[in-house]
Formats: structure tokens, C-alpha cells, sequence
């Protein structure tokens, strides 16, 4: 229709769309997808490092896992914001959640089993995230866009401090370098399946391209994150649970194994080794904060009045 | 000066125990924004807790660290309040301590900020002020709103004061050391915090259409002089693993 | 002589991670007979593991104690299955973890009790043997009149099983210790235990009018290489905390 | 009466009574509410140290601690069982306790702080305890003596235990002594009110004695208990924390300060540190464990109509 080569047109031309304005309905329902999947990630994602809160090692280590854990649920926040300006409220979101028809990253259904996890979650999962949300800044649709720049600010300062954990294991007793190890084998895999299945498998991808709302291939992504991740492991003094890695000069990349792509379905599907537990954390905090939610509401119902009858 | 190390040790294992009991709501609480404040506040106590501790270790002067007090002491060299180290139960009662906590913690900062003898704990108070001003505010905002909310969240905030109730008298019951650092003018003497406590608890209680509980106050008393419920133990077994697993890392 | 080692480990840790759990219930179960019959199940667990990590020890030769296996492992070297880590949860969950690790216990301890080429492992199999027929019989037992009581009781246990399964495969999936071991003659091929294991389970899920759930058995393994849940760490902080916080102490 | 005098005839002759024969009302009641609260402080005594069973620091204690709160338990089953001959249900006992009709030991409202607790519970309140229970073998009501005889056996066991304990610590390391010495400290007065009100402020003791429920006064028994329990103390190297006591040439005992009986009345009334946290817990394990009950009643009704329908 014209109206939908109108819009193809102001994204082509790079105009942000904002949310009163006019966007073809598969547009909507594909960004409410993916907001509403990006912050699910995040409020789930709270829950492997809110694991280890209580038994960081140090003060310090304590407070930043504490204000990163913040972070997380802030981020949520902007993304259920940002999904609200497309026609839906958090609630809604929430439901889907809860009862599976909505999906979080398949990453925070592995568990996080050393206090070097809280190292590898920073560095991978984080840098992971990195790669897949900077370009998204500059996505199509206002509001997610400004959501993905203030996040990226976060990200990286997360990428960081995971990062420094990974350095002082690395550089720290023979037991603390065998623990970053194990996370780095752990984790390896799983941050390469963040990126989604190889680009000819993907189904949605080359519509959520034209519209920008998908900046880059799965496939490209996943090159970039290796190619700046191999060299970060190395300067730890740790290796890449890959046997086949390899510098490819021509490419001016590096060579790498695929994550087995069969564990990352049964993953989706339910059979990682935490779904049951994330979603039923979830559930659980939900349920039982509904007196809590309830309770709220009814005394602004009943300001809401004591107002009304007082003007 | 061992007084004023025991006080310190008081006032930096109050905040680290809360601290841990409020961390423990991370990515479970009933709503978004709830999440937020309460990481929030855990990320404030745990602040508090490296300044109170670190000034403790310095005047204890036995070259151990903030980590090292936090981390490698037993349950029976802890000096924190019971009521901080009792389990989070419902929202409701992590609220309901938080507000009788909050209550004293305010007072007692306040009182430091403007009138310790000691500038380093004028310091320390002066900047966590400002936070447990804000942690007051938004706690006492809650209670009200939940007290007077549905039937279900007035009784369960009801239900949380009186269990509470016995717990709050430690904060003002002195013993030897709490008149050794008041008398030097480091910090006031417990028992005259009590009636503006009274007061303000008073008034949000009102106002939350709650009922102010009738039985002993001072029931439950013991922690700041190392003598703790049976959650300590627990709570410590889990903080202090790394510590003890790992003896003499650096993380 | 490694291999003997881990699977020694595997056998001591599941008894001694499942005695914890099932001590969890001391006090707190829902009839006295059952207080006393889980005390009674936790400390013959915890008498397997004396036995089992004791020779682990031995077969070692470094000089380490059963009660060091026990106590100064960190949880990614310990070689328990998923299933006995899992939180104890209600009664129902209890009896069902039970009655499926029993299953496979008393089928492993027979075999070893009977065929294994060391002497040592037939001895503590024989020994390990009666108590765990008692243990069985009673879980079966349990199961059947809890599957076919009343609505709550049915469903209560079948939600169990239905959590629990994913768990159950582990037991029967072998690796290369295991092959060496069963090279060995010391323990049997996991994987040929399970026609055994299943001809029980079926019967006793049919006399409790359970259904055999049709979700994968083997979704959740990796303990036995010691790649646990996360539950398993919090289970040694507190298990471990004094042998940590007091090196080297004789208890 | 007549058939009153016949039955004190019969205890002062030495007789055992039977759960058939005929009692005055006052005699079963009272041995109804004695023996329901032994009941019950067996059973609630499972709690202070089942605390620790999980925290115990080698397998051999874990186990010994393990079989120790299993035979408190089955001390529980017994002394249930005598009640039962009297005409009073476990179920209606239960139901008194948590209720808070009924009461039970108040030693067991005191928490277990340290893994010296375990020395000083087993030392010095199963240690009380005998000097309770030994002379109740000898008491007037057949089932009950039976149960006494079978539970004095094991608890002199299990005050060897607790003493094993108290040695091993009060010989180890300086902190190891510093726990035993503070545990002694904390469990002292708590197990000399175990006795009960000096004699003078008794209410039931006169009755009871002559019915031979009760065979010793408190005060004997608070007596026999701190001098067989000072000499204990000594040899452990620890300090009983009492400065007035002393060895008393004529009276051939020791003189000792009273225990705070301001503190036994507070903790009767609940205000000591753990009873609503004893009572939540059998109260919930009770509620939590309906279902269960409710199961095997069910099941026993079915099987029972199908051998019914099969006759």
C-alpha cells in the first residue's frame, strides 16, 4: 500500500517513528516481540547473579553485583516503557511471561554455579548483549532507541567489572584460575547461541531488516563477538573450549566451532537446566506480591475518593 | 577505644545483617519499581557497612580490613541487632522492619551528623543521612499505604508489627560500652532516641490505621552483646564461604 | 585406580547430599513415625557415606580423611547426582526422590554386594544392602497409599514425579570412569540397570495410580561430573561452615 | 473415700497401677498433663538440635546428633502411648500444644547458638533431665514407668555424648574453649530452672508426691544436679558462672545462686527467645503435613472396604 512505502521510505531515509504515529501492524507486533523478550531478559536475568549476592566474596564486590542487579531491573523498566508506547501495558507482558506464550534469553536458564560465573556473565553474556543492542541504537523506532542508548551507557561498565572479576581469578590461587576456566567453558557456547541460530535458519530476519528494527545478521554478530572476545581470553591466560579456532587471515577473522544447535532448542523448548526454576522464581514473586499490588491500588482508590469528596 | 571499636562493630554489622536480609529480595519482589528500591537500599546498607567496619578495624588497630571483620568473625563476635538477622518473611515484614529500623537508624545518624565528638563518624553519618532519609521516606510512604490498603495487606502488616514489636527495644537499651562512647560524646545515649521514635512511629501507625502492639518491647534483646537468634548462624555460613572456602584470596 | 577414586566420590557424595536433605526433615515431619523413619533413612545415608568416602580416601592415598572429602571439597568437585541435591520441597517430593534413587540403589547395591571384583566395595554394598531394602520397601509402600489416597495426596505426588523425572536418567548414563569401573568389574554398566529400574517403577507407579511421565528422563545430568544446580553450593556452605571457619579444630 | 484409700493403699504398698484398674480423676488428669508435657518436650526438644544436624562438623557427630534427635522422637511415640492408655488421644495432645493449652519443657525455648550447644544441651539438660526421669522408674502408673525405664536408658547415653563434646572442645583449640565456656554459660540457670519453682512456690508438688507422680521435691533434685554437675565442670576446665557457689562441709553440697526465676516466668508467658518460633514450627509442620495424614487414612479406608468386598 502507499502508506506502508510511505513508511518503508522515512526508515530508509533514516526517520525515527514515533509512537502516535502510523506503523504497519506487523511492525508493531514484531517490536513488541522483541521488547517485550529484551525485558523479560532482564528481569530474569536478575536471577543468576542475584544468586550470588549474598555470597560475593567482598564488600566491594558485593555493592557492585548489588548496583549491577539494579541496573538490570532499571533496564527492564525503560523496555516495558518502551513496549507500552506500542499498545501494551507490563501487566500483559508479565502474563505472556508467565505463562511461556513469551520467551527471555535462553542464556539465564544456565546456572551459575562459582563466583567466577559472576565474572563470565559480565564479560560474555553482557558482552554478547553488547554486540547484539549497540547497533540497535540506532534502530527504527523512537523509543526503543532511546531505551538501547541509555542500556548500552550500562552494559559496558557491567562488560567491565565482569571482566576485572575474570582478571583477579585469572591472575589469582590456582583454585580461583581453574574456577575461571570452568566458567569460561561453561559460558563459551551458551553466549555464542545469544545471537540466535545462523542467519539461513532465522525466520523473521529480513523483514525486521528493512524495517531496522534488526540492525545486523545473526551470523555477523557472532564474528565480531569472537573475533573481540578470543584475544580478551587470552590476555586472561584462559582458553576458548574450541579446538578448531583458528586466525583466518583472509577473512580477518577468526574460525570457530558452532555452538550445538540442538541443545540450544531442547533449551528453548524447556529442557535447559533452569527454566523451571527462573520461571517459577518469576511466578512465585508474582503471585505472592499480588496482596501487595492489591493493597496499593485500593488506598489510591481510596485517596483517589477522600480527594473527589473533598473538592 | 575498645568501646568505640564495639560500637562500631554495633552500628557496621546492623547494616551489613539488613543489608544481606534485603539483598535476598533481589529479582523476587512483588513489582518492578519494589525490586529497584530494594536493591537500592541493600546497595546503601552495604556502603554504610564498609564505612562503619573500615573505622572500626582503623581504631581497632590490629591491621584487620573492613572484609576481614565482615567476613572472617563467627556468629558470637557479630554485634548486630536481632531484629535485623530475622528471616524476610512477606513483604510485609521485610517492610514493617525496615520502617522500625529505619526509624531509630535515622534518629541515630541524625544525632552523629550534628553532635559526635568523633569527626570521622560526623563524616560517616552525614553521608548515609541522606540516604536512610530517602529509605525512611519511601518505607514509611509504604506502611501507610499498606495499612491502609485491602484487609489483607492491614493484617499483614499488622501481623509483622507484632511479631517485630519484641525485637525493637535492643535499639534503645544501653549497657557499659554505649555509656563509655556517650560519655565521650561519640554517640547518644540509646534511651533518649526513645521518645521521638515513639512519636514518629506513632503517628505513621496512625495514620496507617495500624495498632500499636501492647506487649514487652524489650523482650528479645542480646545481639549487640554477641548473643544472637539461631538465623545468624545461617546467615553467616552462606556470606562468609568464599572467604573461609578460599583462605587468603584476592577477588 | 583415578577412576575407582571418582566413582568411590559419586557413590559417598549422592548418600551423603541425599542424608542432608532428608535431615532437613528432623523435627518437621507430618507424623512422628515419619520424624523418626527419616532420621532413621537420613543417618544410614550418612553411614553409607563414612564407608564409601572412607575407602574413596584410601583408594586416593593422599592421605585425606572421609570427613575431609566431606567437608573441604568445593561443590564443582563433588560427583553426586542432580536428583539428590534438588530441595527437599513437600513431603510429596521428598518420598518421590526417594522412592526413584532407591529404586537404583538397592538395584546398584545388589549387584554390587554380589559381583563386584573388589572385596571392599562387595563388603559395604552387603552392609549398605539391608538397610536400603528396608528403605524401599517402606517408600514403596508410602507411594502407593499416597498415589491412591485422596485427590491432594494423588496429585501432590505426581506433580513430584513429573518435576523429578528429568532427573531420574542420570543414574543409567554411563561415562568413561564408569566404563572403566565396569571394565574393572567393580560396578555394573549404569545403563543395564535400568530394565530392572523401570519393571519396579512401572509397577509401583501403577499400584499408586500414578502416570509415568512422557517428558525426556535424561534432560538434567551433569553432576556426576560435577556440574550441579545451584543448589548444591548453598547445601555446602552450610554443611562445611565450621570445618571452614575452624581449620584444622578436632571436633 | 473408700475406693480412695484402697488406691493409696495400694501406691504406698509399692503396686503399679493399670491402665484398666480404677484412678481418682485428679490422679489421671495429672498424669495426663505430666506426661503430655514430657510428651511434647521431647518432641519440640528435636528442634534446638536439629538446628545443628546440618552444620555438624564431621560425619560421626552428624550421625551420633542424627540418632540422638531420632530417639527423641521415639521417646515422643512412648510417652504418647502411655498417655493414650488414659483415655487421651495423640491427636488431642497435639492439639493442646499448639494451642498453647499444654505446655512444653522450657529449655527448649532457649536457641542453639554454637556447636558447643550440642555438648551443653546433651551434658547438662539431658543431664537434668535424668535426675528428673530416674526417679520417675519407680513411679505409681505402670505404663508410664515401663516408658521411663526404656527412655533413661538412652538418655544416659546421651549425656555421655554431650559430654564427649564438651571434652573434645573444651580441649581444642582457644576458640573451641571460648564456645564450650560460653555455651555453659548460656545453658547453666536455664537448666536448673529445668526443676522447677523451689518447692515453697510448688502448687501440685504435695498430691503428687503422695501419689508417687512425682517422687523427688525440685530443690532435691536441683541439688543432686549441681553436685554431680560441678565437679563435671571442673574437670572440663570450664567455670560455672555462678560466684557465690561453693562447696558446702555440712550439708555435703554445694551452696549456689538461684537461677533468675523473673526469666522462668517470662519464657512460660512466651516471652523467651524462641517459643513462637518452636511452636510456628510443629504448628506448620502439623498444617503442612494434613495432607499426608489425610492420604493414608484415605487409602486405609479403600483397602479396608476392598477386603470387605472381598469377604
Amino acid at each position: 500500500s502507499p502508506q506502508e512505502l510511505a513508511f518503508q521510505a522515512r526508515i530508509d531515509r533514516g526517520e525515527k517513528i514515533e509512537p502516535k504515529e502510523w506503523m504497519p501492524e506487523g511492525y508493531r507486533k514484531t517490536l513488541i516481540r522483541q521488547i517485550g523478550q529484551h525485558a523479560h531478559s532482564e528481569i530474569v536475568g536478575q536471577l543468576p547473579e542475584g544468586n550470588w549476592i549474598t555470597r560475593a566474596p567482598t564488600l566491594e564486590r558485593k555493592a557492585i553485583l548489588l548496583a549491577k542487579v539494579q541496573d538490570e531491573a532499571g533496564h527492564g523498566l525503560y523496555l516495558y516503557s518502551a513496549a507500552e508506547t506500542l499498545g501494551v501495558s507490563r501487566d500483559e507482558l508479565f502474563e505472556k511471561l508467565h505463562s511461556g506464550a513469551m520467551k527471555y534469553s535462553s542464556i539465564f536458564n544456565y546456572p551459575t554455579l562459582t563466583w567466577a560465573d559472576m565474572g563470565a556473565v559480565g564479560w560474555l553474556v553482557d558482552g554478547a548483549a553488547i554486540m547484539n543492542q549497540v547497533p540497535l541504537q540506532r534502530t527504527s523506532y523512537g523509543p526503543y532507541s532511546r531505551a538501547m542508548i541509555r542500556i548500552c551507557k550500562e552494559e559496558s561498565f557491567h562488560q567491565r567489572q565482569g571482566y576485572s572479576i575474570m582478571m583477579t581469578m585469572a591472575k589469582g590461587t590456582p583454585a580461583q584460575k581453574d574456577m575461571a576456566q570452568d566458567a569460561l567453558n561453561r559460558f563459551w557456547y551458551p553466549a555464542l547461541m545469544m545471537f540466535g541460530p545462523s542467519d539461513k535458519d532465522s525466520v523473521h530476519s529480513e523483514q525486521s531488516m528493512a524495517w531496522k528494527i534488526k540492525m545486523n545478521t545473526n551470523d555477523e554478530l557472532r564474528q565480531k563477538f569472537v573475533n573481540e572476545t578470543v584475544p580478551q581470553a587470552e590476555y586472561l591466560g584462559l582458553s576458548v573450549p574450541d579446538e578448531t579456532l583458528a586466525w583466518n587471515e583472509e577473512k580477518q577473522g577468526y574460525d570457530f566451532a558452532e555452538p550445538d544447535w540442538s541443545e540450544f532448542f531442547e533449551v528453548i523448548k524447556g529442557n535447559g537446566p533452569c527454566n523451571r526454576e527462573r520461571l517459577e522464581a518469576r511466578v512465585t514473586a508474582w503471585d505472592e506480591g499480588a496482596w501487595f499490588r492489591e493493597g496499593l491500588s485500593a488506598h489510591a482508590e481510596k485517596a483517589a475518593a477522600a480527594r473527589m469528596a473533598a473538592e | 577505644r575498645p568501646a568505640f571499636f564495639e560500637w562500631l562493630c554495633r552500628m557496621g554489622d546492623s547494616t551489613l545483617i539488613l543489608g544481606h536480609r534485603t539483598s535476598e529480595w533481589c529479582g523476587h519482589g512483588p513489582a518492578l519499581e519494589e525490586d529497584i528500591a530494594l536493591a537500592n537500599t541493600a546497595l546503601d546498607l552495604i556502603g554504610h557497612t564498609q564505612f562503619w567496619l573500615g573505622l572500626a578495624a582503623e581504631v581497632e588497630g590490629k591491621g584487620r580490613s573492613a572484609d576481614q571483620l565482615a567476613y572472617l568473625r563467627d556468629a558470637w563476635h557479630f554485634r548486630n541487632l536481632l531484629l535485623v538477622e530475622l528471616p524476610k518473611g512477606d513483604m510485609g515484614q521485610t517492610l514493617v522492619r525496615e520502617f522500625l529500623f529505619d526509624a531509630w537508624h535515622h534518629l541515630q545518624l541524625d544525632w552523629l551528623a550534628a553532635n559526635s565528638s568523633s569527626p570521622r563518624v560526623r563524616e560517616i553519618a552525614a553521608k548515609a543521612l541522606k540516604e536512610v532519609s530517602y529509605h525512611l521516606e519511601r518505607v514509611c510512604d509504604l506502611v501507610i499505604r499498606l495499612g491502609d490498603g485491602t484487609e489483607e495487606s492491614h493484617r499483614r502488616l499488622q501481623d509483622a508489627l507484632d511479631r517485630l514489636w519484641p525485637y525493637t527495644g535492643e535499639m534503645f537499651t544501653g549497657d557499659a560500652v554505649d555509656a563509655t562512647v556517650a560519655g565521650a560524646g561519640i554517640a547518644p545515649d540509646p534511651a533518649s532516641l526513645r521518645p521521638a521514635w515513639d512519636a514518629l512511629v506513632d503517628e505513621v501507625l496512625e495514620a496507617a490505621t495500624l495498632t500499636r502492639p501492647q506487649t514487652r518491647p524489650d523482650a528479645q534483646k542480646g545481639g549487640r552483646q554477641g548473643r544472637h537468634t539461631e538465623h545468624l548462624g545461617f546467615i553467616l555460613a552462606e556470606m562468609q564461604f568464599l572467604q573461609r572456602a578460599y583462605p587468603g584470596a584476592t577477588w
